[in-house]
């Protein structure tokens, strides 16, 4: 019986304590109508051996191809001494930290996560995490509109530069509670959120202005005047950046006069590998003022009965166990163990290393730019200067050709026309630093290979 | 023992340079974006923090080094081959946009594991992409809206919530525009039938149940209530959390439910990671089968597995995640489920509910309190201290925090919260009964402490890193993040 | 500078806390002349990402292919628990226990290993390893002849059928201190010890027998009748077995009238993957008696000043850092991590356990060479019982075989030509619990491809 | 904190069923050789060994918890990558005699190792085989006899050893069939070379040095004793074990030596495991060449990969291992080297140095007694309490264990043998300057409590998991394996 530990005497022993006479009578509450037989679905059990063959044999299938897609996952490295700490069975296997005392290690880590994270940020106060950048997003937006005092406006202004799934996720969270998404279209020579789009909504009742930082495109929005327009206009400021962006760039909290009042974005650059999507983690920022209507948990520095400093789950009358029906989101587990991840991996990494992997990125995908738009009919669409993603546009149907580059072991881009309809033939494509040259040649042989008769055609 | 913050070990210019690439690389920031403030990230070297790592780690009580029977949270074993498996380098590195011909292997794990879990609840689909419980109970409810929106249904605004229910409940509720509202619970643990019968109207959008209820008893009553609320127009939303009580015994889709999700973080044993990450899987039946959260994974004609995304589920609720939630912890619960396989999921039931009804018979025995004595003990089960609250001024915390000591993690406190001075007590089936027996000396030891010196209770713990924390200042002088000019808080 | 944590204030500081101009002039004690200039043949260094990246290239040059060798290192299932614990950093990162009181994890480990190694082995006293089954071996013999009180000769009887590795290592490290090794030829039709070549040396002063159990051909041995032997003729009877086999067969505590009184052998089928041959661990049990003539470490189990137990390093009078000249042997280091995954995986797996992988690789062997024997031109070589491993023979060179199967993914056996001169054309193979049917067929088929040309010829 | 032994959990008939095969085999035992007793293996599940092992391995000083300056022993960081990549699954999977067809991966390492190696010991050739120091050590005298023998050269009985030598040297050079003769240091703890002179003659193999000696001081006359012993006819043999001390600084290849082992488990900070693995590489002048030990790695015409055998080495001094070694520990020193890189090699005396001095100088201010005053510490040095010794009683045990009250791991005490009460202090170069001025804290603390309050200090430690441990009663009353009906000890 895997991880049964109980033996045959242990069972009478237990039934008799009970005063049972067999393990089904447990369930005589059940009515007998609804037991249920066998489950003949699930197959027969494999030992630990057997499924690890298998999962071999699965994951060999997959492989590991070269990798050119960000598009809101990006291939980092992460030093090796992340995961072999955060999968220690104390962190792996503990729970939410709701014991305090016997929970100190969670609790500690939680701290310095949130204070990392207001340092890139700029803000005051960070919670424990969110589901992920989309989710998060969707919650700051809620939060935005809790939180505008000036305004009861549902209406949220989202640039269309913003991930398109982002933007979906935000709709299926958020239509419910009435949020509107009012877009805002870039300017197709800049790939960037004209400040027109804006100047059209002056005046009008809006509870928050969100700023991609980057974009989804990889190009810098005008940060500061975004924020001010915002503030100039009653919105609160929502940025969603990319954290590893933030090496580099001005903390949002910095922005414009007054700093955003709401940061978020997807932790997954901070340690997290891209595993097929997920687990990542969402982080979020804000001003202090803001900080009841934070969602997520919260750790506080307090001491205990000796006056001896020591960490607590802090201000949980926000939250769904307390407030039931009135609490600030309906999160309970969020990516605790994903947060450990980013905790030691911004420790190893330093601000210096953070800044080289953010300067690396961009140079490579300067370099794989460069290399590819030197094959004939490949162009770059926007012209402003962009983070480690760039939008480049074929000749050509480009679905075939990441298909084929697939199939060559080569994951060549994100095709943006199914969501981007007129983006036809363009391809997101990202090198991070883990590209050598090397591979950027790899790609680029790859693709002219792939490119030549549709070319000549 | 105590750790200094990571901040505290930090001196400008060091760095653990084999981490990150060296040299000068050719970047064009567009002028004025320039960071201009520091990081506020640590310097230290490579060592250091895994020095300061490994210790923080041994400040916690887990899974792997203590007893943990917390109520409602099914801290079981979580087997190192799930981990260990899900962490293949090509599972690690697979872009989850990567096109499906590189995906396969990955998309047969994901179809599989819809496949059992259909099974195992009794629905007609699944969806893995909520990422807990708590968004799972999302998918469920803004499926259960969508379905009454595609009839033109509109005037359904409450969701019926016992008053035991798990705080998430009434939270989703909220957040998918319904109203709340609660039905009260009985003496014997069950929903109030009477009250549930007023309640039901043509407002009623549906219910939110756990079956067995968070209370630790099983809801007999449920193919009655079931029916009510069908006839009402309601549909049915089982909260599947802790499906580790029933697996392989009754099934949610059998009982008469619409929607489930499960905590595959609770019942399919992946981690709990101090906080998460979860999974919280949707199955749904027939009638809610074109709303399921997207991406779901499908086969195609010749076998192959592909994505089912907008252009299959015209009418999904939509997408809950930025790819498809969290696939790690996915792997991870698919490892367990067929490292378990069929007969093993029968036994998680069995077993949950013979630790959990022989610790119960054992408390009692020694004389603490159930809050409902004569009934069955699901996979959990509550003792209240109402009575020693009153005679000694015992309290839970005293409880809980006494047990850490006695080197037990304690039992979840305060919840449900219509239960005074209560203790939820989940075993598990992946303990032995010396785990369990040592669980009760230490009760009764503690109990004994009480009467005797309940100063010196009041006090506990007393051999953990800290004593006990104040909590009130935590809140009123908030704390939240490090400062280099603070006072140690 | 990886791995150095110092600062330029950090080296300034210190310089002046020494005294010391520079760092360069720490070294002023070394002559001039010796100093050493650039290391030119060490290459630039390379970032833990590129590190990764070319290991990775290099684990996948030499892929998974399925293994059919054993010959001394068995393929078996190690639970992904062993060595998830095993790397903790506790584990991995502490040094040898000698400071007791901050090392009671590793002690306990040890003494719970030794516990369950003199059960396994049916004797009284385990040291907590040397470095592999092969040197385990040479310190077996060294100590039976220190050991010895009726004999004072260095002559040893060695089967052939001990594994020819074995034999050269323990030349090799024996010679110098005067061992002679007297071989006992194998029956050739049975491939294990005939009482003929052990009666050959009645009467001459003989220090061990050695007994290999099962031998290297897989074969069982006359264990009872060998150890009696050595006994009767004044020798000790040395046991060098493969701990896996003594999960279904007699202890050697057990053997003969009195049992043997040195057991040893290769600890790697407890829970040491194949890892290129290592890190192993030998193992060495023995009688009470003989227990000051123990190389190695021993744990012993002893009491605090509080009366409480607790464990130390015990008997270090034995050893070279007391003894120096005189020690029992030169051995420090030995090899503690894989004795520590022995100690949890025998723990996981239990007596239940350990008997199923037994029987499951018998089994599977059984198969294996019925399979492999239908097919035309190969024969089985032994007739006795064996363990999990057989000896064939085919019709033709085995080494082109080999090699092609090699080619095709399939690692088909070991050639015993090189050092068995007698057993031309001869494949000794091993099909542990690890092989599937499946498996089986795949190499029988893929040989049968191959073949079928030289048997045609 | 203490841990019931693994024997206690157990339980008849309990076991961890998915780590092994169901089912019934066919298995026919020669008559009369089926086990009769029990195995004596504990019976207990999976959860309950990960349980029991998480927990004793907290019960651990390590370098991943703690400052550990044992001198002689280099427990320096252990990078992570290392072991990560040495257990890529591909790695450990490969059967030690897979054809080289099916190796190039591995052999590559491995030939690059033993390039770096040559480079940064001036050798011409390496040996990866030997499996810890002391079995190097072994080697390399086992090839200096093999010298001697091949030039018919056979009356040399005795290898000459320092007084102060690590006590494997002498046992060596008794395995290898040599005497091993003492050789006296003076009292700057240089060899005295006229003592070596006196002892020196045609009975003499060679010596085995190492330099800096396990003093901690660098031997400055080492030429003149490398040409005295050449010149009596015998080899110099390098205990490379502590080659933090040089690295990138001087070669012993150019000092003269013709033989020397390596613990890559110090020095390329392979982990220590809590008593290995190690491994003791051996690298050799021109003139040994033909005697290392095989398997060594070499290149074909094709620049493939291949292993040297008798075939290429028909004088080797044989085989020292079933395989190559212990090469998984290899692959970890390999990665480790590469990582360091060609400046990282230089940098790793230098702050190991930088360390060393440093901590001496602090001690020495704060008013303990250096071995060797007035010379530079090499990466480690030794303080004597023997003053102390006299006036307050205080021993280097009782400032070990009371150091372990402070949070540091104690230095190596009583070794080398010729210092009375002494402590050989080896920071190692990725300690940070301010873990080493915590120890020096603690160092002054505890030196005030021994003249405050000796008998408390006796005590020590405090805060273990037990007090100090009684060695005799280990030694006299030997309780070496669990028996079930023992009493505890
Ligand atoms: C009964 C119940 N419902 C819902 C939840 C919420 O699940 P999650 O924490 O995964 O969001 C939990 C667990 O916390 C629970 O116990
Ligand atoms: C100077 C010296 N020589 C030799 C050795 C022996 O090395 P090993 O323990 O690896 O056998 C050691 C280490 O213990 C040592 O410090």
């Amino acid at each position: 019986m895997p991880f049964i530990p109980h033996t045959d005497t242990d069972v009478e022993q237990m039934l008799g304590a009970i005063g049972a006479s067999s393990v089904e009578a447990l369930f005589d509450e059940i009515p007998a109508a609804l037991r249920c037989g066998r489950l003949d679905r699930v197959p027969e059990r494999m030992t630990e051996m057997e499924i690890t063959r298998l999962m071999h044999e699965r994951a060999d299938a997959d492989g590991r191809p070269l990798n050119f897609i960000g598009a809101g996952a990006y291939e980092h490295h992460v030093p090796a001494a992340v995961w072999e700490i955060v999968t220690r069975g104390e962190f792996y296997s503990a729970y939410t930290p709701y014991q305090a005392e016997a929970s100190q290690g969670t609790l500690q880590v939680i701290y310095e996560f949130q204070t990392m994270m207001c340092g890139l940020t700029g803000l005051d106060v960070s919670n424990a995490s969110l589901y992920d950048g989309a989710t998060a997003l969707a919650e700051a937006l809620l939060m935005a509109v809790r939180a505008n005092r000036k305004s009861k406006s549902h209406r949220i202004l989202m640039p269309r530069s913003v991930s398109p799934v982002y933007r979906q996720v935000v709709h299926a969270i958020c239509a419910a509670q009435q949020l509107k998404l009012v877009e805002l279209d870039y300017d197709p020579a800049t790939g960037a959120t004209p400040e027109a789009a804006l100047a059209e909504h002056a005046g009008s009742d809006i509870a928050a202005v969100v700023i991609p930082h980057p974009n989804f495109f990889g190009c810098f929005e005008a940060v500061d005047s975004m924020t001010d327009w915002a503030h100039a206009n009653g919105a609160l400021a929502v940025a969603v950046v990319n954290p590893i962006a933030l090496a580099l760039t001005r903390a949002p909290g910095e922005w414009g006069e007054q700093g955003v009042d709401i940061c978020c974005g997807e932790g997954q650059p901070l340690g997290s590998p891209l595993s097929s999507g997920g687990p990542y983690f969402g982080f979020m920022t804000c001003k202090q003022a803001l900080v009841r209507q934070l969602p997520g948990r919260i750790v506080g520095r307090t001491l205990d009965m000796d006056g001896k400093p020591g960490f607590a789950l802090t201000l949980q009358a926000r939250e769904q166990h307390i407030r039931r029906g009135k609490a600030t989101s309906n999160i309970c587990t969020n990516q605790g163990l994903l947060v450990t991840a980013a905790t030691i991996h911004m420790s190893i990494l330093g601000p210096v290393g953070l800044q080289q992997v953010a300067r690396a990125s961009m140079a490579n995908t300067r370099k794989l730019v460069a290399a590819l738009t030197e094959l004939p009919g490949i162009e770059p669409v926007f012209t402003g200067a962009g983070f480690h993603e760039a939008v480049l546009r074929f000749d050509q149907p480009v679905r075939p050709l990441v298909d084929a580059l697939g199939e060559r072991g080569v994951i060549g881009g994100y095709a943006l026309e199914g969501v981007y309809p007129e983006l036809t033939n363009c391809l997101l494509v990202c090198a991070t630093e883990t590209k050598t040259d090397a591979d950027i040649d790899t790609y680029v042989q790859t693709l002219a290979a792939l490119m030549r008769p549709a070319s000549a055609a | 023992m105590t750790e200094s913050l990571i901040f505290e070990h930090s001196r400008p210019g060091r760095s653990a340079s084999a981490q990150y690439p060296a040299g000068d690389f050719d970047v064009d920031l567009p002028a004025g974006l320039e960071r201009t403030s520091e990081l506020g990230l640590p310097e230290v070297s490579e060592l250091q923090a895994v020095r300061h790592f490994t210790r923080l780690s041994q400040l916690n009580f887990s899974i792997d080094t203590h007893f943990y029977p917390l109520g409602s949270c099914t801290m079981k074993y979580n087997p190192r081959a799930c981990n260990r498996l899900a962490m293949l380098p090509e599972f690690l590195s697979r872009h989850p946009l990567a096109p499906v011909s590189a995906s396969q292997g990955f998309l047969a794990c994901m179809y599989d594991l819809q496949e059992i879990l259909k099974d195992v609840t009794g629905m007609k689909g699944v969806s893995l992409t909520p990422m807990a419980g708590a968004q799972g109970e999302f998918a469920g409810v803004a499926m259960i809206r969508a379905y009454h929106d595609a009839r033109g249904d509109t005037g359904r605004t409450e969701i019926l919530v016992p008053d035991a229910a798990h705080g998430t409940n009434p939270a989703t509720a909220t957040m998918c525009g319904y109203v709340a509202r609660e039905i009260p619970t009985d003496d014997n643990g069950d929903v109030d039938v009477e009250a549930l019968k007023a309640a039901l109207g043509p407002q009623t959008a549906g219910i939110m149940l756990t079956n067995p209820s968070t209370l630790g008893v099983f809801e007999r009553r449920i193919s009655e209530i079931s029916k009510l609320v069908h006839e009402a127009g309601g549909l049915l939303y089982y909260d599947g959390a802790n499906l580790n009580a029933i697996l392989g015994k009754v099934r949610p889709g059998d009982m008469g439910f619409d929607v489930i999700h499960m905590n595959l973080h609770k019942t399919f044993s992946t981690p709990h990671g101090g906080g998460g990450p979860g999974s919280g899987a949707v199955g749904v039946s027939e009638r809610l089968l074109p709303y399921m959260p997207i991406p779901v994974v499908g086969k195609a004609n010749d076998d192959s597995f592909r994505w089912l995304d907008e252009d299959d589920l015209p009418q999904s609720i939509g997408r809950l995640s930025g790819f498809m939630g969290n696939a790690g912890v996915l792997l991870r619960a698919y490892v367990y489920a067929r490292m378990l396989g069929r007969d093993g999921m029968h036994r998680v039931a069995e077993f949950a509910a013979l630790n959990a009804n022989y610790l119960m018979a054992r408390l009692e025995q020694a004389g603490f309190d159930l809050a409902f004595p004569g009934r069955r003990a699901s996979h959990e089960f509550i003792v209240t201290l109402k009575r020693q609250h009153k005679s000694v001024g015992v309290t839970a915390t005293d409880v809980a925090k006494r047990l850490l000591d006695h080197g037990f993690h304690a039992p979840t406190v305060y919840f449900p919260l219509l239960v005074p001075e209560c203790l939820l007590i989940e075993p598990t089936e992946t303990e032995s009964k010396e785990a369990l027996d040592a669980f009760v000396d230490a009760m009764i030891a503690i109990a004994k402490e009480a009467e005797d010196d309940i100063e010196h209770l009041r006090g506990a713990p007393y051999t953990m890193p800290v004593r006990r924390l104040d909590d009130v200042r935590a809140a009123r002088q908030l704390d939240v993040r490090y400062q280099p000019d603070d006072q140690a808080a």
